[in-house]
């Protein structure tokens, strides 16, 4: 067991070489350049390709051609960045190639500024990009996590031949704490017989998105809307924390679930049944795990870094019949176990 | 620290580039890690390039950890102007600033209902080790024992975690600065 | 002859010591001090008055608009 | 008998879609025999720029990669990088090449990635009806300078193998027109010169090809012909304008 | 009054002109050439600039530089250049500077298709850029509203300091039809001192979306987020039709609303009492409106030419307690009426 | 008495937050110097860049507006095409102007958009923690090419002054250097220069200043004083490449 | 056309550029639009710009119209073989092909569920007015009578609408080319 | 000596009427003819066979790949 005391944006870069990451590239931003730094330093002892792209716009479309090769890609940035990728996030989902994308996010919009922020979930989860399609979502909360949840993109974005998305924020990102570095036995990227490798006198292969002729796009759109459908079925990730007996369930992810834990205890500790929900994939959302949870429990405390954004997701699924509270900090600074507490009380008035 | 109530502390580190701020805050972590307690640190960043400063905040608890970035850490490890500037209305009420006094004169500091300690790191450091370039484990020497944050043991072998291999023969220099500053007796 | 009157102003606050001054003083007037200021760099001090001509050099080298320098030669 | 013309082995289909007297199809079979003659049909991999040349896949027996419309560089670096056995090569118009895609371009040229470019200029946007392109003359009336283009407010025509030649990374940069049996042929012999500096890895081969559109200049096929040769040449002189004859070593 | 049987495109262009547009900068795309085609040749005639930009990211930067400078400025474009507006689009909302971006929106994901789609859904109203912010989105069902909500968007854009969209599909973008061209009495772009105009010792002007000190940021994002509940108390558009005693009442936006009015009508002639409800407005959403509904109302049928996408918001907005249906067609063929009827039977047993 | 040298008028803050010896400062400088010497203050307009200049409107009392990363020139474009009485100028880094903004920079040189770039060439992506830019010198060690910048790999560092310099709408391109007090003064007239020319509605003035990041080098800013003589200057030549003397009318 | 049962139909155009295809789909829009009815015009588009070919849909109401690209139109004006083998299978079953005969020998109809209607468009054009460039026109009058799609009236006062200024002298020929379709008998 | 053999294949259902070959067929044997192909062209034809010297400048020059040449000159 390789335990180490590491930081987020290496534990990921880690994770994605001992996924067999072959190819990166990225272009600078604060708070993510720890990765490139580390992939640049990294990457060609293992044989991999680091490239300084021009741009974002460049990186993303540099995946896209390492990637209809069949090697395992990755490009990671932060949220002014992102948005330049949507594009070429589409193209990617649109042509069924798989890729990892990192958003270390930051605080927007514009240039906005640089401590972490939940402001990208609307953006990562329904599509910045233009077009039908939706793309798997994983929100780490530790360092570990980190790791974890990038050889788990690595293994859907094969899967399913789609890009997937890692919503960081910098505290995890920059932060150290332990690391076991395992990286899973018996996942194992598949044969990919639908890209360029040798031809040797086989068929021709074409990969692209667009689709002319016919419905052959309404066909390929359904397609593109199954792989999501099978995605709820498989991928779903969730943590659940103390719910079972709580009058109270926040729902949080991200560096806020992470508070939130500390505040379940303090309000136990005060007699209050705090509970917590932790949607860990965000795309898929785990929506029949937080539904059932209103079975025994009618109030939800909603908690983000931002004016209120996942909430649209909560309040769809839960419905008008159960009690969802919201607090929301679009800031840098993370609320504290206390706040947290604090607001608990004062928006379910006890 | 009682059994019953859960060991949570909070500390940032501040000064200079070069003063060994990170080293610091670094050494802490994985001596706290050898306690066996759950460590997280966060090195400072900022859109400006200075230069000049380095921080990182360090928490040390027996539980998960929430924030990395505390609000309002408990204690400020402070060894520059500017980081007294800068942390000085970030400590919580009734926290501590330890300060460098070699190099901060104790009328820059304002704030009432925060304790204050001097420490002459510098001094002390070219007392022990014939030179000013450890103060940073004076210092840190100083508060693992004041504030009862880890082992003695554990912050000694966690030495060798921090100095790097070609650094190795300053491994015996530090423990004697640390030590100096955990031995420090202030009135 | 009246002696030509000059003037430096050093703006010692904003100086980061970087010595660019220092290095092209034609008369090698200026020098980093000993004591540091408020940002924590030791500063630029005049430490050979009587060398400097006013020429102005330091000030147009400096990136931090620390020097000032004024001349009365009537 | 012998063939003194034939249809290019690897060109699959030459039912092109495109307009009558359009030299895209010319420039599709000009890379066809390149193919061929160079017998890389299992190595060569299209990069496909979004324009009127975006079926290409259509036509050409080679393993074809869509690219978003500008980004055809930066899709082939990707692709060169992690299979450089595979002769890489784009097929990119003006508005992609060298509207949209000018970061692309110029910095995969400044990277002299080992790729080759057929940068297809017809001075107007042809797949999407006309519009002005970086490269349309001035004067020029397209369906966005309705006016004529006019360099205070649309700027002047951009002459890429000129700009890029000034690059490091390029190893070779050529103007070549297929307006006439003679550049015709001149055409053929860079464009396979473009493909055996790939095979060398010499770097990054740039083929300028003008080229008409009779459709969106609004001409018959013979008058497009010869606007090419009266109009485009003088501002576009043909010519190579780096060829690196050594491998790029420091 | 200016009665002309006019494409759709030339009316929002007309409109544009009409509300005193005076820059425009765009990229060609099909479907959407024939608005910067009409104003190249009609803007410098009323001493407008028109720009051919290098690209949709020049475009959408270009305005964030108009803008600025007090003046009304548009772009259009269609999805994939959209997406690559992403980036400018947050700028501009965190900068507070008013344009109005046009979506012709056609069929994705990737290069796709050029038909009409309503794929750009999410993307229009859930910030495809990155950050915390929700700008005004119009979705015109006819030449006319081509018109009226381009006038719309130039009045709100300006009213709230923000980027307003307008998401048209390629059918009512070229289709004619007729149109009354009439700019209301009484709109008139505000006066705008925090723009650049002639300095005359005034003090500096700052226009930017970079806020790094304290809490600026915070402070900034609940400024952002007011305007956004300001808009839903002032610019929520809808349009209702036989809902009054409706049995199942329709939820679409644009193209598909104008099929459904048919099959409400042909429902009605055989007996079935369908209604429609027809956002106008998809950002600020008509939520009360909607909900309103459910007082007299059980079923609902949400139709989209997409695989579901503003049936996320119906579902949050009208909850569990009602019986929602959805027919999605990610198709270039607009159903018919007869389509939507059949369906209508077949999803709600009858 | 009379001033040898004050502080700029339009400098209304000169307390920098560039690390020491950082050239920022002295551009900023000249900046503010010839702003005063042709009285622009009510006219100027910045457009400022991302990179570590992008604080420019807390020292200079002029109108500004901050552009995204890389988009300077669009930004610039809208913003002078409908305020043409504006002196508009962009303040940006090496990878804001030439390696992002590629697209924007060069069609906005080849329109010849009548407004004034200062383009701060200092080898290294300051503001983020110093990465690779494109002009990055051959061998140079950065955050992100720890083995040194390798031209295979990573390209060649990129001359912009030389490169825009090949295009029409140019007006003047020229590269300076602020490393010693010759050609300080040098960088002082090319500059007020270049807004000369844009209140002549001259067209596109570019100046590249070589510019030092002694942190991000790792270097004393004596040291990287130095570097800029002896390593930058010589691949990066001094000099005006391009400088037209009449307006652009044909 | 009852009182109760709403007015409804939907055409689509298609040949070869310059043969005045959209010319004829204009001209069919503005007189409806004088006979006081909905009216939706929608011109082809695609990827490719074909030097070759033209089309257009043309739907007319007395109610708001939904979608103005019929899925299935049952009129379709057919100029061009490449047309002819476009829109054959889109015409609603039960539909109407009219084709120019001149340009499209009946044997490439392969559709049997539709009716066909062969006009010798060019011929007749040529009769009338001395070319064939009005054949669009006569196949548009016969159309308009037969499927009684709006009055000859509108039909006539609407040509103007779509003549440019400079063509004006052209509006009698027309005229002329539409009245011979108009009255048009076939078997 | 042997005549020399020679063959030009028209593809015509793939001519677009361009011209192209008409106008550098070095012997004017190329002709656009009256009727229409599929696609609605009037197509090529060779209207003076025994000018046509094989010498492919027609094929070679024309865009769509109508035309295919054969020689057989031994
Ligand atoms: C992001 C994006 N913007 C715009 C378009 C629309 N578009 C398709 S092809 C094209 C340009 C065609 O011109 P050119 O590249 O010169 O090629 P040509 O058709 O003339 O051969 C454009 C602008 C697009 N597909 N994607
Ligand atoms: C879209 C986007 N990508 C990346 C960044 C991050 N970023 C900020 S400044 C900068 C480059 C700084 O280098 P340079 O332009 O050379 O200026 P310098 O700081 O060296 O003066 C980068 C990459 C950003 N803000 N936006
Ligand atoms: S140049 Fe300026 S900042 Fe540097 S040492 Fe001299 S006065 Fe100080
Ligand atoms: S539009 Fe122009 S470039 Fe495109 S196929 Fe037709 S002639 Fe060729
Ligand atoms: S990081 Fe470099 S460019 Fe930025 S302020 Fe410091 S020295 Fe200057
Ligand atoms: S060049 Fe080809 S397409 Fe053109 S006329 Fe000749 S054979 Fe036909």
């Amino acid at each position: 067991m390789n335990k180490l005391f590491s930081r987020g944006s290496d534990a990921l870069a880690m994770a994605a070489i001992d996924s067999g990451l072959k190819f990166y590239a990225g272009y600078p931003i604060t708070p993510q350049n720890d990765i490139p730094e580390f992939l640049s330093r990294e990457l060609p002892k293992v044989g991999g390709t680091f490239v300084q792209a021009e741009s974002e716009v460049a990186s993303i479309n540099m995946l896209l051609g390492a990637s209809s090769c069949g090697f395992r890609v990755m490009t990671s940035s932060s949220s002014p960045g992102i948005s330049l990728m949507q594009e070429g996030i589409s193209y990617l989902a649109g042509s069924e190639l798989p890729a990892v994308i990192v958003n270390v996010s930051r605080w927007g919009p514009g240039l906005g500024g640089i401590g972490a922020s939940q402001g990208d979930y609307h953006q990562a989860t329904k599509g910045g990009g233009h077009g039908d399609y939706f793309i798997p979502v994983f929100a780490p909360y530790s360092v570990q996590e980190m790791y974890d949840l990038t050889v788990k993109a690595f293994d859907v974005a094969d899967k399913y031949r789609t890009p997937a998305l890692i919503l960081a924020d910098v505290m995890i990102s920059l932060m150290r704490e332990t690391l076991i570095r395992r990286y899973p036995e018996g996942i194992k990227p598949p044969e990919k017989s639908w890209a360029f490798g040798e031809r040797k006198g086989e068929r021709q292969k074409i990969i692209k998105s667009l689709y002319l002729k016919g419905n052959e796009l309404e066909v390929h759109n359904w397609k593109l809307h199954k792989k999501f459908e099978e995605m709820k079925k498989n991928e779903i990730l969730f943590d659940k924390y103390l719910c079972d007996d709580a009058d109270i369930i926040i729902v949080a992810f991200g560096m806020v679930a992470r508070v939130a834990r500390s505040t379940i205890e303090l309000a136990r500790e005060n007699g209050l049944k705090l509970g917590l929900f932790r949607p860990i994939s965000l795309v898929p959302y785990p929506e029949e795990e937080l539904f059932s949870l209103t079975k025994t429990c009618k109030n939800f405390f909603v908690i983000e870094m931002n004016t209120g954004q996942m909430l649209y997701d909560v309040m769809r699924i839960l419905g008008r019949n159960v009690n969802i509270r919201f607090y929301g900090k679009p800031s840098s600074y993370v609320p504290t176990p206390d706040d947290l507490f604090n607001k608990a009380k004062e928006l379910f008035n006890i | 620290m009682s059994s019953k109530k859960s060991f949570y502390i909070d500390l940032v580190f501040s000064g200079f580039g070069g003063q060994g701020i990170l080293i610091a805050g670094n050494l802490l972590c994985y001596s706290a890690l050898l306690d066996g307690r759950e460590v997280t640190f966060f090195p400072s960043y900022g859109v400006e390039m200075r230069g000049g400063a380095a921080n990182c905040y360090v928490v040390i608890s027996d539980r998960q950890i929430g924030s990395p970035i505390p609000s309002h850490p408990e204690i400020g490890m402070i060894m520059s102007l500017p980081a007294l500037k800068r942390f000085e209305n970030v400590i919580r009420s009734g926290g501590y600033l330890v300060i460098n006094s070699d190099i901060i004169s104790p009328e820059e500091v304002e704030r009432e209902d925060v304790n204050k300690i001097f420490i002459n790191a510098n001094s002390i450091s070219k007392d022990v080790v014939g030179n000013d370039r450890l103060a940073n484990m004076v210092m840190l020497g100083y508060i693992a024992k004041r504030f009862s944050v880890v082992k003695k043991d554990s912050l000694i072998s966690a030495i060798k975690e921090v100095v790097s291999e070609k650094h190795k023969k300053m491994i015996p220099l530090n423990e004697k600065a640390i030590l100096a500053g955990y031995n420090l007796k202030l009135t | 002859m009246k002696k030509t009157e000059k003037k430096l102003t050093i703006h010692k606050e904003r100086c980061k010591g970087c010595q660019i001054c220092v290095l092209y003083c034609p008369k090698k007037a200026l020098s980093i001090g000993e004591k540091l200021n408020k940002l924590g760099y030791r500063y630029v001090v005049l430490s050979k008055e009587d060398a400097c001509t006013a020429c102005g050099i330091c000030a147009e080298m400096c990136p931090d608009v620390v020097i000032e320098v004024w001349r009365d030669n009537e | 008998m012998k063939a003194v013309y034939k249809k290019p082995e690897v060109l699959k289909n030459p039912c092109f879609h495109f307009c009558p007297g359009c030299h895209h199809g010319t420039v599709h079979k000009l890379v066809a025999e390149a193919i061929d003659s160079l017998n890389l049909k299992d190595s060569a991999l299209a990069v496909i720029g979004v324009g009127c040349g975006v079926f290409l896949y259509d036509y050409l027996d080679v393993d074809s990669l869509e690219a978003p419309h500008g980004r055809g560089l930066a899709v082939a670096t990707g692709v060169k990088r992690v299979r450089p056995e595979r002769i890489v090569f784009t097929y990119q118009g003006d508005g992609d090449l060298a509207s949209i895609g000018m970061a692309e371009s110029v910095h995969a040229a400044n990277r002299g990635e080992n790729v080759t470019v057929i940068f297809v200029n017809n001075t107007i946007y042809g797949m999407t009806g006309g519009q002005m392109a970086p490269t349309t003359l001035l004067g020029q009336v397209t369906t966005t300078s309705p006016y004529g283009r006019e360099f205070h407010r649309d700027g002047y025509p951009i002459r890429m193998a000129e700009m890029l030649a000034t690059l490091e990374g390029v190893a070779l940069s050529a103007r070549v027109s297929v307006c006439t049996p003679k550049y015709l042929f001149d055409a053929k012999k860079i464009i396979k010169k473009a493909f055996e500096m790939q095979l060398d890895n010499m770097g990054f081969t740039f083929v300028e090809v003008l080229s008409s559109c009779p459709t969106n200049w609004n001409m018959s096929s013979m008058d497009a012909l010869n606007r090419v040769k009266e109009e485009m040449i003088p501002f576009f002189p043909l010519g190579v304008f780096k060829e690196r004859k050594m491998p790029d070593v420091l």
